[in-house]
C-alpha cells in the first residue's frame, strides 16, 4: 500500500571540502570569455509547474523584466534551454517528465529550485505525503534554492543573479555529483 | 434548455429516503438517499427535469459504520436555486465496491467517477474509460482511503 | 538510393491518422496539462486530456489536519483567484459553525475578492492572446496586475497564496491608503480597456481566431456542468453570487454579463464585461465601507461543527466552486471534497475538440482558462 | 553602373573569396544586431527595458547569446535522418549568403551585377524551404513535422503573390524605357537587373508612389516568406514548441536564429531595391541610404511582430488563394494595360 519511497540523500556530519581537479592547461582568459557569456545568456525553457510559474512570468513581464539580465528568451523547447526553474510543485505523476526534460537539454545547464516545494515540498511536506517529490534534488542536481512561497520576484531575480556570480566564477552546482 | 421548460424532477418510487433540508444551514435543499442499482434512474430523472450535475464524491465513513458511500448533488440553473443531494451506500470490499456509471445520463460523470476510483478504488461498472486520473498510472495505492497516508501512523 | 526513414509515428487504430502528444511540457497548456491528440493531418480527430500532473493531495491534507491548520492550503489549490478561495474556506466554516461575521470583514472581503477575480482575468487575458500568437498584450495586463498584487500585497503580505481570511473577519484592517489606491486602480483599468478593446478586441486577426471556434451549447454546457464565465458565454446567466448570494454579495448592484454565442470570442467579452462589473463591485463597497470591527472579539479556538453533510459555493473567476464537508463534530472535516469550477470546464472539452484544427485547440483551451493545480487538487 | 568586384579585382577566386567573406561579416553583424534590436524594439513597444546589463544598453548581448550557443552541446537525437538533420542548417543559411552578394548597395558598390539577379534572389529565397522542410522531416519529430509541412506550403503559397507583386515592377522599368540617359551614357534598362531597376526608379520617380498595391502585396508576402508573425506558424511558438527547429541545440540553432534574421534582411532589402529607389537619397552616400531604407523596413516588420497575434493556418492559406494572389493578378493586369496605352 505505501507508495515508493525515494532513498533520501545521505547527509555527512562534517561538511567534506571537494577537492578541485586543476586542468593541465588552463584556457584562462578563453574560459572566462565563456562563463561571462553563458552567465549573460540564461535562456529558461518555458515551464510552471504551479503557483511560482505566475510569479516567473511576473518576472519576465514589464515590471521586473528579466530580460535585462539577458535571460528573458524563454524557450519552449528544451534543447535550446540552459537553466531551468523549477517552479511549483513537483508531484510524483511529474517527476519522469522533469527527468526527461532535464535530460533533453544540452550542457552545460544549470536548474534553480523555485520556492518552498521544490526546496523540501514546502507546505505540502507532511508525514505520509503520497503526491510529490520533497524536493527537486531528489530528481536533478539543483545550482540554487529561492526560499519563498512563492518567492517574490525580486527574488528570483536575485536567485538568477547568485546563479550568474556561480557560472563566472566557474564553480559547479553544490549539489552536482 | 430554457428556464421555462425546467420541470420539477419526479423522483417517484426511486427513493429509499427523501427529506427536505434547511439550505440556510446545510447548503441542500432536499437530501434524498437512493438504492445502488436505482441511482442510472435517479439521474435520469434529474436529466429529463433538466438539472446539472454539480458533482460526484465519495466518503470513507468506516469509522462511522457505515462503509462507503457515494454523494451525487444536483442542481439546476432554470429557476430558482434548488440543490438535491443524493446518497448511495455501497457494500463490498474495502477498496473494491461496485456501482453502476452515470456516464451515459451525464456525461460530466466521466471525470469525477474516474476520481473516485482513483482515490476510493470504487469500480463504476459500465464507464467508458475507467483509470485513473490523478494519480500515476502505475500507482498501488487509493490515496483517499481512511487507512492509507495518515500522518499519525507516520508519527508512531 | 537510401531510403529516408522518415520520422516515427506511433500507429492508431485508424487509417491516416497520428497521436501528437501535447505536454505537460508545452508553452500553451497552462501549466501541465497534458493533452493526447489523435490527428488527421491538422484536424483532431479524439482529444484526450490527460490531468493529475500538479496533485498535491489537498483533499488529503484537509483529512490529516484540522480547519484551521487548512487554511494556508486553500490559496494554492487555485492561485490566480487565491483571495476567493481562501475567503470561500473561511465563509463555509463560518456558515458550518455559525460564526458571525462583522460587516466591514465582509466589505473588505469582497473588495479583496473582486480585486482578485480583475487579477485572474487580466491574466487570463493575457495568456489567452499569449495562445494567439500575440505577446504584447500580455505584458500590459501584468502590468495592470501589478498594481492590484501591489494592493493586495499591502494588507495581506502576499502576492499570490493568501492566507487573508479568518474565521469569523479577516486577519488585517485596510487603511485610507488602501482605499484611495483601490478606487485609483479602479480608475486606472477603466481607462485602460478602450485600449484593450482597440488592440485586441477589434482586431481583425483576434476576431477571425476566435468568431465561432469553439461554440459550447448550454446543452453541453448542462451535462457537462460547466460554470462561470464559459457557461455566461453560451447564454446561461448563472453565477453563484447571484444564485445563492453569499457574503453580503446581495447588497451590491451589479449585472451578470452573457452572451449567447457560446464561442470564443463571447468568452473574452463576457470576462472583458466582468472585469467592469468588478469595477463596480469594489466602488460601492469602498463608498459604503462600515467602521467596526473585521474579527470576532474573542479569537475562534476551537471549532464546534455539527455532524453531517455541508455544501457551500462560491463564484470563483472560473466558476462555481463548492465545498463538500462531513463533519463528525471535531474541528478535524472527515471528508472535504472542492467541488473546482475548472475540472467541469475541461472535462467537456473531450466533445468541443473534435474536428477542429491544432490552432485551435489551443484557443479554446486557453479561452476557458484552466489553472490545473486547481483540476488536480 | 555599379562595378562589381569581379571588374575591381580582375581575378574571379579572389573576387569570389572577398565577396563571401564581405557579406559573411556584414550579414553575421547585421544579425547580431538585428536580433538586439528585436529584443530592443519589443522592450520599448512593451513596456520594458530589453538586455541592458551586457555592455551600454545591452549591446553586447547578443555576442554573450551567441558565445554561448558556441559553447552548447550538440545534441543528435535518436532516430533522426543523419543527413537530412546535419545539412539543414546549412541548406537554411547558404542561400541566404547568396542572395545578398547579388545586391546593389549603391551605385558603385555590389558584390555581382548579373543580368537575371531578380529572378536568381527568387530562386534563392525558394531554397530555404527545401532547408526547413529538411530540417523537420529529418528531426523525427512531430512537432518539427508539423512545423515543416506548413512552412512548406505557405512558403510555396506566398511566393505567388511576391513575384506577381515584383513582376509589376519589372514591367514598369521596362516601360520606363530601353533607352535611359545614366552618367552620359545610354543604357538600355533590364527589367530583372537589381541595378537597372533602381536606376529606373532614380530616372523616374519610387515605384512605390506608382505601384502601392504591389507593394503592399510585397511586404505582407516577404513576411510570410520569412515566416515572421502574425504569419510565423511554422514555428509559432504557442503551438508547436518550436515548430521545425524543435530538435536543433547549440550552433545548429544559431544557425537557424541567423537564416531567419538574414531572410527578413534580404526581403527588407528587395523590397528597398523594387519599391524604394534603392541606393537613391539627397546629401547622404548610396550604401546609408540604402541601409536606412531597409532598416526602416525591418522595423515595420517588428512593429507588425509584437503588435499581432497570429493567423490559422487555414486563414493563412485562403488569405493568400482568394485575395492576395487575384489581386497582384489584377494589379499586374492593370499595369500592363495601363503601360501598353500609355505607350501606344
Amino acid at each position: 500500500m505505501d507508495p515508493v519511497r525515494l532513498p533520501l540523500p545521505v547527509v555527512d556530519a562534517a561538511p567534506v571540502v571537494p577537492a578541485v581537479a586543476k586542468p593541465f592547461v588552463h584556457f584562462a582568459v578563453l574560459d572566462d570569455l565563456l562563463n561571462a557569456a553563458r552567465a549573460n545568456s540564461l535562456w529558461p525553457l518555458t515551464f510552471g509547474l504551479a503557483c511560482c510559474a505566475i510569479e516567473m512570468m511576473a518576472v519576465g513581464a514589464s515590471k521586473y523584466d528579466l530580460d535585462r539580465f539577458g535571460a528573458g528568451v524563454f524557450r519552449p523547447s528544451a534543447r535550446q534551454a540552459d537553466v531551468m526553474i523549477f517552479a511549483g510543485t513537483i508531484s510524483r505523476k511529474m517527476g519522469p517528465v522533469i527527468k526527461q526534460l532535464w535530460d533533453q537539454m544540452p550542457s552545460p545547464k544549470w536548474s534553480i529550485a523555485m520556492g518552498g516545494c521544490t526546496i523540501d515540498g514546502g507546505p505540502f511536506k507532511y508525514p505520509n505525503q503520497y503526491a510529490i517529490y520533497e524536493g527537486a534534488d531528489h530528481l536533478v542536481p539543483v545550482d540554487v534554492y529561492i526560499p519563498g512561497c512563492p518567492p517574490r520576484p525580486e527574488a528570483l531575480i536575485a536567485g538568477i543573479l547568485r546563479l550568474q556570480e556561480k557560472i563566472k566564477k566557474g564553480e559547479k552546482g553544490d549539489a552536482r555529483p | 434548455m430554457s428556464p421555462a421548460s425546467a420541470t420539477p424532477v419526479s423522483l417517484d418510487g426511486l427513493l429509499l429516503e427523501s427529506a427536505d433540508a434547511d439550505f440556510a444551514v446545510t447548503g441542500f435543499h432536499r437530501v434524498h438517499s437512493a438504492s445502488v442499482e436505482r441511482i442510472g434512474d435517479v439521474a435520469r430523472a434529474y436529466d429529463e427535469g433538466a438539472y446539472l450535475l454539480e458533482m460526484i464524491t465519495c466518503e470513507d465513513r468506516r469509522e462511522d459504520l457505515k462503509a462507503m458511500r457515494l454523494v451525487y448533488t444536483f442542481n439546476r440553473f432554470a429557476g430558482d436555486l434548488d440543490r438535491h443531494v443524493v446518497t448511495v451506500d455501497l457494500s463490498g470490499e474495502i477498496p473494491g465496491a461496485e456501482a453502476p456509471s452515470i456516464n451515459g445520463v451525464y456525461p460530466a460523470a466521466n471525470w469525477f467517477e474516474r476520481e473516485i476510483y482513483d482515490m476510493y478504488g470504487v469500480t463504476f461498472s459500465g464507464h467508458p474509460n475507467l483509470k485513473r486520473i490523478l494519480l500515476p498510472d502505475d500507482a498501488d495505492f487509493h490515496a483517499l482511503l481512511r487507512d492509507f497516508g495518515r500522518m499519525e501512523d507516520a508519527e508512531s | 538510393m537510401r531510403q529516408s526513414a522518415g520520422p516515427t509515428l506511433e500507429r492508431t487504430d485508424e487509417a491516416d491518422t497520428y497521436y501528437l502528444n501535447m505536454g505537460p511540457q508545452h508553452p500553451s497548456m497552462h501549466g501541465v496539462l497534458r493533452l493526447l491528440l489523435k490527428l488527421r493531418g491538422e484536424e483532431i480527430v479524439t482529444c484526450e486530456p490527460v490531468i493529475g500532473y500538479a496533485h498535491r493531495a489537498h483533499e488529503k491534507m484537509a483529512e490529516n489536519r484540522n480547519y484551521i491548520m487548512f487554511i494556508p492550503n486553500t490559496s494554492r489549490v487555485d492561485y490566480l483567484s487565491g483571495m476567493i478561495y481562501n475567503i470561500a474556506f473561511c465563509q463555509a466554516i463560518e456558515k458550518l459553525c455559525s460564526i458571525e461575521v462583522p460587516e466591514r470583514a465582509e466589505v473588505i472581503r469582497i473588495i479583496a475578492c473582486e480585486l482578485n477575480r480583475i487579477q485572474s482575468h487580466l491574466l487570463w487575458f493575457g495568456t489567452f492572446l499569449l495562445d494567439l500568437g500575440g505577446i504584447t498584450p500580455f505584458l500590459y495586463c501584468f502590468d495592470d496586475r501589478e498594481e492590484i498584487l501591489d494592493i493586495l500585497d499591502r494588507v495581506t503580505g502576499s502576492r499570490l497564496t493568501y492566507a487573508y481570511g479568518r474565521f469569523g473577519g479577516v486577519t488585517m484592517d485596510v487603511d485610507q491608503d488602501f482605499l484611495v489606491r483601490t478606487l485609483a486602480f479602479v480608475k486606472r483599468i477603466r481607462s485602460r480597456f478602450p485600449m484593450y478593446e482597440k488592440l485586441v478586441g477589434e482586431n481583425v486577426i483576434f476576431r477571425e481566431r476566435c468568431e465561432g471556434v469553439g461554440v459550447i451549447t448550454p446543452e453541453v454546457a448542462r451535462q457537462y456542468g460547466v460554470s462561470g464565465p464559459t457557461l455566461r458565454a453560451s447564454g446561461i446567466g448563472y453565477d453563484v453570487r447571484r444564485a445563492e448570494p453569499y457574503g453580503g454579495y446581495d447588497r451590491f448592484d451589479f449585472e451578470i454579463p452573457t452572451r449567447t454565442a457560446g464561442d470564443c470570442m463571447a468568452r473574452f467579452e463576457v470576462r472583458m464585461a466582468e472585469m467592469e462589473q468588478s469595477c463596480r463591485i469594489i466602488e460601492q463597497a469602498v463608498a459604503a465601507m462600515p467602521e467596526g470591527p473585521i474579527g470576532p472579539k474573542k479569537l475562534v479556538q476551537r471549532l464546534k461543527p455539527p455532524e453531517g453533510m455541508f455544501y457551500f459555493a462560491v463564484e470563483s473567476a472560473r466558476g462555481h466552486f463548492g465545498q463538500y464537508i462531513l463533519s463528525d463534530g471535531s474541528n478535524t472535516p472527515l471528508k472535504l471534497k472542492m467541488r473546482t469550477p475548472s475540472f467541469s470546464n475541461l472535462s467537456a472539452m473531450e466533445t468541443v475538440l473534435e474536428g477542429t484544427m491544432v490552432a485551435d485547440t489551443i484557443a479554446i483551451v486557453g479561452s476557458i482558462d484552466i489553472v490545473m493545480p486547481e483540476i488536480d487538487r | 553602373m555599379p562595378t562589381t568586384l569581379i571588374e575591381q579585382f580582375g581575378n574571379p577566386a579572389i573576387a569570389i573569396a572577398t565577396g563571401v567573406g564581405g557579406v559573411m561579416t556584414v550579414l553575421s553583424l547585421n544579425a547580431l544586431f538585428l536580433i538586439w534590436l528585436e529584443r530592443k524594439v519589443s522592450a520599448w513597444i512593451q513596456r520594458r527595458m530589453g538586455p541592458m546589463e551586457v555592455g551600454f544598453h545591452g549591446v553586447f548581448q547578443t555576442i554573450a547569446d551567441m558565445l554561448k550557443l558556441l559553447g552548447k552541446q550538440l545534441i543528435t537525437p535518436k532516430g533522426i535522418d543523419k543527413p537530412l538533420y546535419h545539412l539543414a542548417p546549412i541548406v537554411v543559411f547558404a542561400p541566404v549568403v547568396a542572395a545578398t552578394s547579388l545586391l546593389p548597395f549603391s551605385k558603385s558598390v555590389a558584390i555581382s551585377n548579373i543580368d537575371i539577379g531578380l529572378v536568381l534572389i527568387f530562386v534563392f529565397g525558394g531554397f530555404a524551404v527545401v532547408g526547413i522542410f529538411m530540417a523537420g522531416w529529418g528531426s523525427n519529430n512531430k512537432y518539427a513535422l508539423l512545423g515543416a509541412m506548413r512552412s512548406v506550403a505557405q512558403n510555396i503559397s506566398y511566393e505567388i503573390p511576391l513575384i506577381l507583386s515584383a513582376l509589376a515592377v519589372v514591367l514598369m522599368v521596362s516601360a520606363v524605357g530601353r533607352e535611359v540617359p545614366i552618367d552620359g551614357e545610354i543604357v538600355a534598362l533590364n527589367g530583372l537587373n537589381l541595378a537597372h531597376i533602381t536606376m529606373a526608379q532614380v530616372h523616374w520617380t519610387w515605384f512605390i508612389l506608382v505601384q502601392p498595391v504591389a507593394a503592399l502585396i510585397y511586404f505582407i508576402s516577404v513576411l510570410a516568406e520569412t515566416n515572421r508573425a502574425p504569419f510565423d506558424i511554422p514555428e509559432a511558438e504557442s503551438e508547436l514548441v518550436a515548430g521545425f527547429h524543435t530538435e536543433y541545440s547549440g550552433m545548429r540553432f544559431a544557425l537557424f536564429f541567423f537564416a531567419e534574421f538574414s531572410n527578413m534582411f534580404i526581403g527588407a532589402m528587395v523590397a528597398t531595391v523594387l519599391f524604394l529607389g534603392g541606393w537613391e537619397g539627397p546629401i547622404l552616400p548610396g550604401p546609408v541610404w540604402f541601409f536606412l531604407k531597409t532598416y526602416a523596413l525591418i522595423f515595420i516588420m517588428m512593429w507588425v511582430r509584437w503588435t499581432y497575434p497570429r493567423l490559422r493556418f487555414d486563414q493563412l492559406m485562403t488569405f493568400c488563394w482568394a485575395i492576395l494572389i487575384p489581386l497582384s493578378i489584377l494589379n499586374l493586369l492593370v499595369t500592363a494595360l495601363v503601360i501598353k496605352v500609355v505607350q501606344s
